[in-house]
């Protein structure tokens, strides 16, 4: 069966937050009851600094269909400088991920602060939209939804 | 194998009214490993604990993943509800079904879904979880205090009196800072030197605390608990341990330099006291003007002292110590107004001098006794000008922010000049004038009352002419331009950081902002702490302020070190670095993106091969790592782990989802 | 040694005559080449400006653009403070906006890059090498003259434009200066403006303006006032007896450009380069500084 | 050339018999007559078989790790692009440069296409140098990054059929890891089962992982020797990935090139508060 041809298709969405800031205010959007698609899979992790390029790698080859990245603003960061690093690091990953055919819109980044709930809802709806439009993701990963492609 | 519990919250319909919590625990129990899964009304609840308790024995669970409300809610609850139990508390995870899946979605079929793989990735992840511990690290009982103007003394004075025991290093031969300098405070005018020296005397009279003036921090190793701090004191050339402070010695002494304390106004000697009510009040010899020691030719000072307490060869020393916690309290200097307005004569006006030079001249105790002379000439000015901001809030050619003090100050001195020569005019000009602190608006409103006059606008040139200084500026209320003939121009010029501080804060490996001021660990929560656990701050080394302020922060500080003094040792998260020897090649790029500068290279003995060999390798101080697993992501190797959150945990986190 | 690219500006052969001829012989002395820009016309100054933003942009351009056809690469010195005003405004238009660069491109016909930096005479001369070849020319000196450098307000002002050393206490000149043992004095109105053309069309206002530099340097001790404009030099030169006249007062400063000071101490004669033209007399002080002063540079 | 052979025997040989150092890494014949291989010279007899010509294309500066060297001081003959190697390995604290002895020899460009875009051809760094400089070549930035760009401005699908087919031939043989001198970990992500960073399996989703993350953890230090693309045996594009990010860096950041002296310190252990921010 050809997933892509699947009308009840929902893309999944892997999101690493920071624990201080982006989940914090993803906790928010849930005590203020925000409404947004249910695509989004948390990660916490302490710091944004402490996703791996690689996680991200790993997600698409696992079968995510979308990637983000969240942490705090510059300058707000919870350990000083973390999301500096943040930065530097998924600025050049984003730009190899797309050199190698990822599309733009699977792997995002955003910084999202403690208080911006409703920046959170916004970000993840979009995304959510972005990716459904764009259909499931096939690049990267073990399994093949190609038309007429086998599973390798 | 392991033995993994899974407990679906119900929390009344909060969760269950969205999420089929049922589906959700019958899910979980098809999970390899897992052997217990049920739901619960209300996890977090008395009964809902006992529930777990019993499960855990009954099972002989070793793991426990809750799907309740966020962890930010109730991971510590639940932690300490595992103390009690067979299981480590670190043996946990929490799925967020509430905040995340179940208040924020409204599709039961694709809010369960949810559920469902967040249950499954809490699930993957604690079977990689490892009983973690916290350890404890000592609390040496010892208090540094870096500086020793009214912030140094102030937590100086109420650590000590609290038990503890302080150093404080002081670079100057006497403590007292710049409040010592000033003539009176505003608003209630009194006497600066009288409420500030009676406080410097307790310190130097206090069985808890150890002055070190003429000194500085060369060094700084360790953590909170335990701080190895090497100070350095300068050769002094004078025995304190027997010199009584006579002052035979200054009143000899044949060489004259221009007085520091006093902006250069007067002169001291070469071996002197900054200023008479010093503490220590003991004299020190500068050897840039000694002529014993510049020239070998003099000593009369040795020769005059009763107590042969003048030693020429004496040199500086190096005393390592350990403290507990640190309070810097560095202050401020003024900015180098000259260097900056070239449009108000860059310093060629001997008439046109910064508020401390203003605040030494109406110093009864100053050198001109309190009289009001300018200092070309020392003849009473008639016109006084005072211009506000001068380098604070121009970010064109000083700094942008507002030095706070300046307005108060500026208001200050316009009533000691309209007080002390009557017929004089006293003109303000000013960007705004603000006034927030008790009593301070009233002493403005005083100040307007008693006839100074404040023009709204800046000075845009100060030339001389006819022997006047002349001050073109521009009233913006009026919307013209104005210039007015004064015989003397006092600049309210703005606070920088001391200088020298930034060797000071590299040294305690803590952060500034881009003025340099040093940068506390929360603005509105945390404002007497630093990044760096143990290390605190106090007074104007954090930002301009002014006496209340500053001594109100120093007090704050002493109660946080108080406080982490009140136990004996100190609770260290586990959740830290740590680093596989076997693996690391030593490249230090984790040591470079550190933020605390926990992680140093350190030189093991390793076997390669056949051969022993030396191998340079990571090492996590976990006294400063503070778990942000920043130099996880640079590790290449994966040698360096961040306890709680590993490389194993996420990847099994990240394969759960995408089953 | 040196070669530059020079843009003279059109006061240079008129009223800025004498200014040109001590430059032309300094230059020569210290064997500094000045390439006048092929065709090069004027500047704009004050009129173009008030009138019409394009036309005050692409007038200095189509300099800039001349020299850069010329392909010498070199710096573009500009002797008279409002032209290298305005010289300065187009090259840092052309480089800072590329709509801009084709706009004013469109309208001069002729690719405009900026390439060439442009420099003032003062920067020129302060550099250490030309301050170097200076030295070693001088022959007589100027010892215990006390003299004000004025600087005009164009030649600092806006500092994000005119990138002076010091906006409000330049110091170039007074280095410049004090290699022939003139004392610069140290003054306040080294950048106040001297009323520049309005000197002409608005003098009720203008006037006071000269009337307060001339009486600041007075004020300071001041000998004579050394300039770095043509214009500059002619408003305070030729101005000063009305000015006197009308708001009293009694100054009778000499005014200088700083080359004429640097030729007649490398022993050029002073009617070579006309200081017997100026208005206020000049050429008796420089004999008396010249005879208090010696020989020795 | 010769006569540089002839001064690098003799070097070699001095530094042997005087005890300088106990091993000099070179080149050496092979059965071929167009191929060399890199050889460990212990003794001062050996010196005569370290060669010096055309075909001297192997990379040398990785083999200071390799377990064939002896204990004590080693002297390795570094072109342009091994002293680079040198001070990639020194900068990554995997050797002390005190501990080495280089004998740098000026290159003209081997029997390799990578040294048409070779912008140091003279060592950047040596103890003795064979021969005079030779001139430098001018490589544009554009020359530089010509293939990344021709793939940037393909299509994401396109891009990803390209590379795609390039991986699907890749055969986990890890040559161009062991070539690269950047590549100096003591166990490899890419061998650690446990952590399961990387699975064993020749699949396109595993080879492409691998080629990321390979490109990823050595892009930001490359040296642009072109080693991994020449020992390949499958003939992938591998420089196509690391000069991709190695240009990305010089667009964001600045100039940047590594294994120079006096090279900005290392990119992603640093950051500048104004870095440009895509991410709002």
């Amino acid at each position: 069966m050809s997933v892509k041809a699947d009308p009840n298709w929902e893309p999944k969405i892997l999101a690493f937050c920071c624990n201080w800031c982006t989940y914090t205010g993803a906790d928010l959007a849930g005590l203020n009851r925000m409404k947004y698609p249910a695509n989004v899979r948390v990660v916490r992790l302490p710091c944004s600094s402490r996703v791996n390029p690689q996680f991200i790698l790993r997600a698409f080859q696992k079968g995510c269909d979308g990637v983000m990245v969240c942490g705090c603003h510059p300058g707000d960061c919870h350990y000083a400088t973390g999301n500096y690093f943040t930065r530097r690091r998924f600025m050049l990953m984003k730009r190899l991920l797309e050199y190698n055919g990822i599309d733009p819109q699977r792997f995002q980044a955003r910084w999202i602060s403690g208080s911006e709930a409703a920046k959170f809802r916004d970000t993840v709806t979009r995304v959510a939209g972005e990716i459904k439009a764009l259909g499931p993701n096939t690049r990267f990963q073990e399994k093949w939804y190609e038309e007429g492609g086998e599973a390798q | 194998m392991s033995r993994i519990g899974v407990v679906v919250c119900h929390c009344g319909t909060n969760i269950a009214g969205v999420v089929d919590v049922e589906r959700v625990a019958a899910e979980a129990a098809k999970l390899p490993n897992v052997v217990f899964a049920v739901t619960n009304k209300y996890t977090c609840s008395e009964p809902g604990q006992a529930t777990m308790k019993a499960a855990i024995e009954e099972h002989q669970l070793d793991r426990l993943v809750i799907c309740s409300c966020s962890p930010r809610m109730h991971e510590a609850t639940f932690r300490r509800m595992l103390k009690d139990t067979r299981i480590n508390p670190y043996m946990l995870e929490i799925a967020n079904l509430r905040e995340q899946c179940a208040w924020v979605h409204t599709d039961k079929e694709k809010a369960t879904e949810k559920a469902i793989d967040l249950m499954r990735m809490a699930v993957a992840k604690v079977e990689q979880n490892k009983p973690l511990f916290t350890s404890t690290i000592p609390i040496h009982k010892k208090c540094l205090i870096i500086g020793g103007g009214i912030a140094g003394i102030q937590a100086a004075l109420d650590v000590a009196d609290a038990g503890y025991q302080v150093t404080i290093v002081e670079r100057e031969p006497s403590i007292g800072g710049h409040m010592v300098m000033l003539d009176k405070t505003f608003p209630t005018l009194d006497c600066s030197a009288c409420i500030s020296t009676p406080k410097m005397v307790d310190v130097g009279q206090h069985p808890n605390i150890t002055l070190m003036t003429s000194s500085e921090v060369v060094n700084v190793g360790g953590y909170v608990g335990s701080f190895e701090v090497t100070i350095k004191q300068k050769a002094r050339y004078v025995d304190h341990t027997k010199c009584t402070g006579c002052g035979l010695c200054e009143t000899k002494c044949p060489t004259k330099v221009p007085s520091e304390f006093n902006q250069g106004y007067n002169k001291r000697t070469a071996i002197y006291k900054p200023f008479a009510q010093a503490v220590p009040a003991k004299p020190v010899i500068d050897p840039d003007s000694c002529k014993m020691l510049k020239e070998g030719k003099c000593g009369v000072c040795a020769k005059v002292c009763p107590l042969g307490c003048i030693d020429f060869k004496d040199t500086a020393k190096e005393y390592t110590e350990t403290y507990g916690a640190i309070i810097v309290a560095t202050g401020y200097d003024l900015i180098p107004w000259q260097d900056l307005y070239g449009e108000y004569g860059g310093g060629r006006y001997a008439d046109v001098i910064t508020g401390l030079q203003f605040e030494r001249l109406v110093n009864a105790s100053g050198p001109t006794e309190g009289h009001i002379l300018r200092p070309s000439d020392g003849t009473e000015p008639k016109d006084v000008v005072i211009i506000k901001c001068v380098g604070s809030r121009d970010p064109h050619k000083g700094k942008s922010y507002c030095s706070r003090a300046c307005c108060m100050y500026s208001a200050k001195h316009a009533h000691q000049i309209l007080e002390k020569l009557p017929g004089a005019n006293v003109y303000i000009f000013y960007m705004d004038v603000r006034t927030p602190g008790k009593g301070y608006e009233e002493f403005y409103d005083r100040t307007r009352a008693d006839g100074a006059v404040y023009i709204r606008g800046r000075v845009s040139k100060i030339y001389k002419e006819n022997g006047k200084l002349v001050c073109k500026g521009e009233d913006t209320l009026l919307g013209k331009p104005v210039s007015v003939q004064a015989d003397m121009v006092v600049l309210a010029t703005a606070m920088v950081p001391a200088v020298g501080v930034e060797k000071l804060t590299t040294m305690l490996g803590i952060a500034t902002d881009p003025d340099k001021w040093v940068q506390e660990a929360h603005p509105k929560l945390r404002p007497v702490e630093t990044q760096t656990g143990g290390i605190f701050l106090a007074g104007t080394c954090q930002g301009p302020k002014d006496i209340p302020d500053t001594v109100a922060q120093a007090s704050a500080a002493a109660v946080k070190v108080c406080g982490l003094f009140s136990k004996d040792e100190m609770e260290t998260s586990p959740m830290i670095s740590g680093v596989d020897q076997q693996k690391c090649c030593g490249c230090g790029f984790c040591v470079n993106c550190c933020p605390y500068k926990a992680i140093s290279l350190v030189e093991i003995d390793a076997r390669e091969g056949a051969r022993r060999v030396k191998k340079t390798v990571a090492s996590v101080n976990s006294g400063l790592c503070q778990g942000c697993g920043c130099c996880t992501a640079a590790c290449r190797t994966g040698a360096i782990d961040l306890s709680g959150y590993t490389n194993a945990q996420i990847l099994k986190e990240v394969d759960a989802l995408c089953l | 040694m040196k070669r530059c690219y020079y843009f003279p500006g059109c006061s240079m052969a008129a009223t800025g005559k004498g200014y040109q001829q001590s430059i032309d012989a300094v230059a020569r002395k210290i064997g500094l080449e000045l390439v006048a820009i092929p065709d090069w016309n004027c500047c704009g100054a004050t009129a173009a400006h008030t009138m019409n933003e394009r036309m005050a942009l692409a007038l200095p351009a189509r300099n800039l653009a001349r020299a850069e056809q010329d392909g010498g690469g070199m710096e573009i010195a500009v002797a008279c403070a409002a032209c290298y005003s305005r010289m300065q405004y187009a090259r840092q238009a052309v480089l800072s906006s590329p709509e801009k660069r084709a706009e004013i491109e469109a309208i001069i016909d002729m690719p405009c890059s900026g390439s060439n930096p442009v420099i003032s005479f003062l920067e020129l001369f302060s550099r250490p090498e030309l301050m170097e070849a200076v030295q070693a020319k001088l022959t007589k000196n100027l010892n215990g003259l006390k003299v004000a450098c004025y600087y005009g307000c164009l030649t600092s002002r806006p500092s994000a434009i005119a990138r002076p050393d010091d906006p409000e206490n330049p110091m170039q000149m007074d280095r410049i200066v004090a290699l022939t043992g003139a004392e610069p004095v140290a003054w306040d109105f080294k950048t106040e403006c001297c009323g520049a053309s309005h000197q002409v069309d608005a003098p009720k206002a203008a006037q006071p303006l000269i009337h307060r530099i001339l009486t600041n340097a007075r004020e300071h001790g001041a000998d004579c006032i050394v300039t770095a404009c043509p214009l500059c030099a002619l408003n305070l030169d030729m101005r000063q007896s009305k000015i006197m006249e009308t708001f009293g007062g009694d100054y009778a400063l000499p005014v200088y450009q700083f080359t004429e000071l640097l030729a007649l101490c490398m022993g050029v004669h002073p009617r070579d380069f006309g200081l017997h033209t100026h208005f206020t007399p000049a050429v008796g002080l420089m004999r008396n500084a010249l005879k208090k002063g010696g020989d020795q540079a | 050339m010769s006569d540089i052979q002839s001064a690098l025997r003799e070097t070699a040989k001095k530094l042997l018999t005087e005890g300088t150092v106990t091993c000099v890494i070179g080149w050496g014949e092979t059965r071929f007559p167009d191929k060399t291989t890199p050889i460990f010279v212990k003794t001062p007899e050996d010196a005569e078989k370290l060669v010096w010509n055309a075909h001297c294309v192997c990379g040398l500066a990785k083999y200071m790790l390799d377990n064939r060297c002896p204990e004590g001081k080693l002297a390795i003959c570094v072109r342009g692009c091994d002293s680079r190697a040198v001070n990639r390995i020194v900068e990554d604290k995997q050797y002390k440069r005190e501990d080495l002895y280089l004998i740098g020899l000026p290159c003209e460009g081997k029997d390799a296409p990578i040294c048409a875009t070779c912008t140091h051809r003279n060592p950047v760094v040596y103890d003795v140098l064979l021969g005079g400089p030779v001139p430098e070549i001018e490589v544009s930035q554009e020359d530089r990054f010509q293939a990344v760009t021709a793939l940037e401005g393909l299509t994401p699908a396109e891009q990803y059929d390209y590379w795609q087919k390039q991986f699907s031939k890749c055969i986990h043989c890890y040559a161009c890891r062991n070539a690269c001198p950047a590549c100096n970990c003591t166990e490899c992500y890419a061998d650690q089962y446990r952590v399961g960073w990387q699975g064993k399996q020749i699949d396109k989703a595993e080879n492409q992982v691998y080629g990321l993350t390979r490109a990823f953890h050595v892009g930001d230090r490359c040296i642009e020797c072109g080693e991994c693309e020449r020992v390949c045996p499958m003939g992938l594009p591998i420089m196509s990935q690391t000069r991709k990010i190695l240009k990305d860096i010089n667009d964001l950041w600045g100039n940047y090139e590594c294994g120079l002296t006096d090279s900005r310190p290392h990119i992603l252990g640093e950051f500048d508060l104004s870095d440009r921010d895509d991410f709002m």
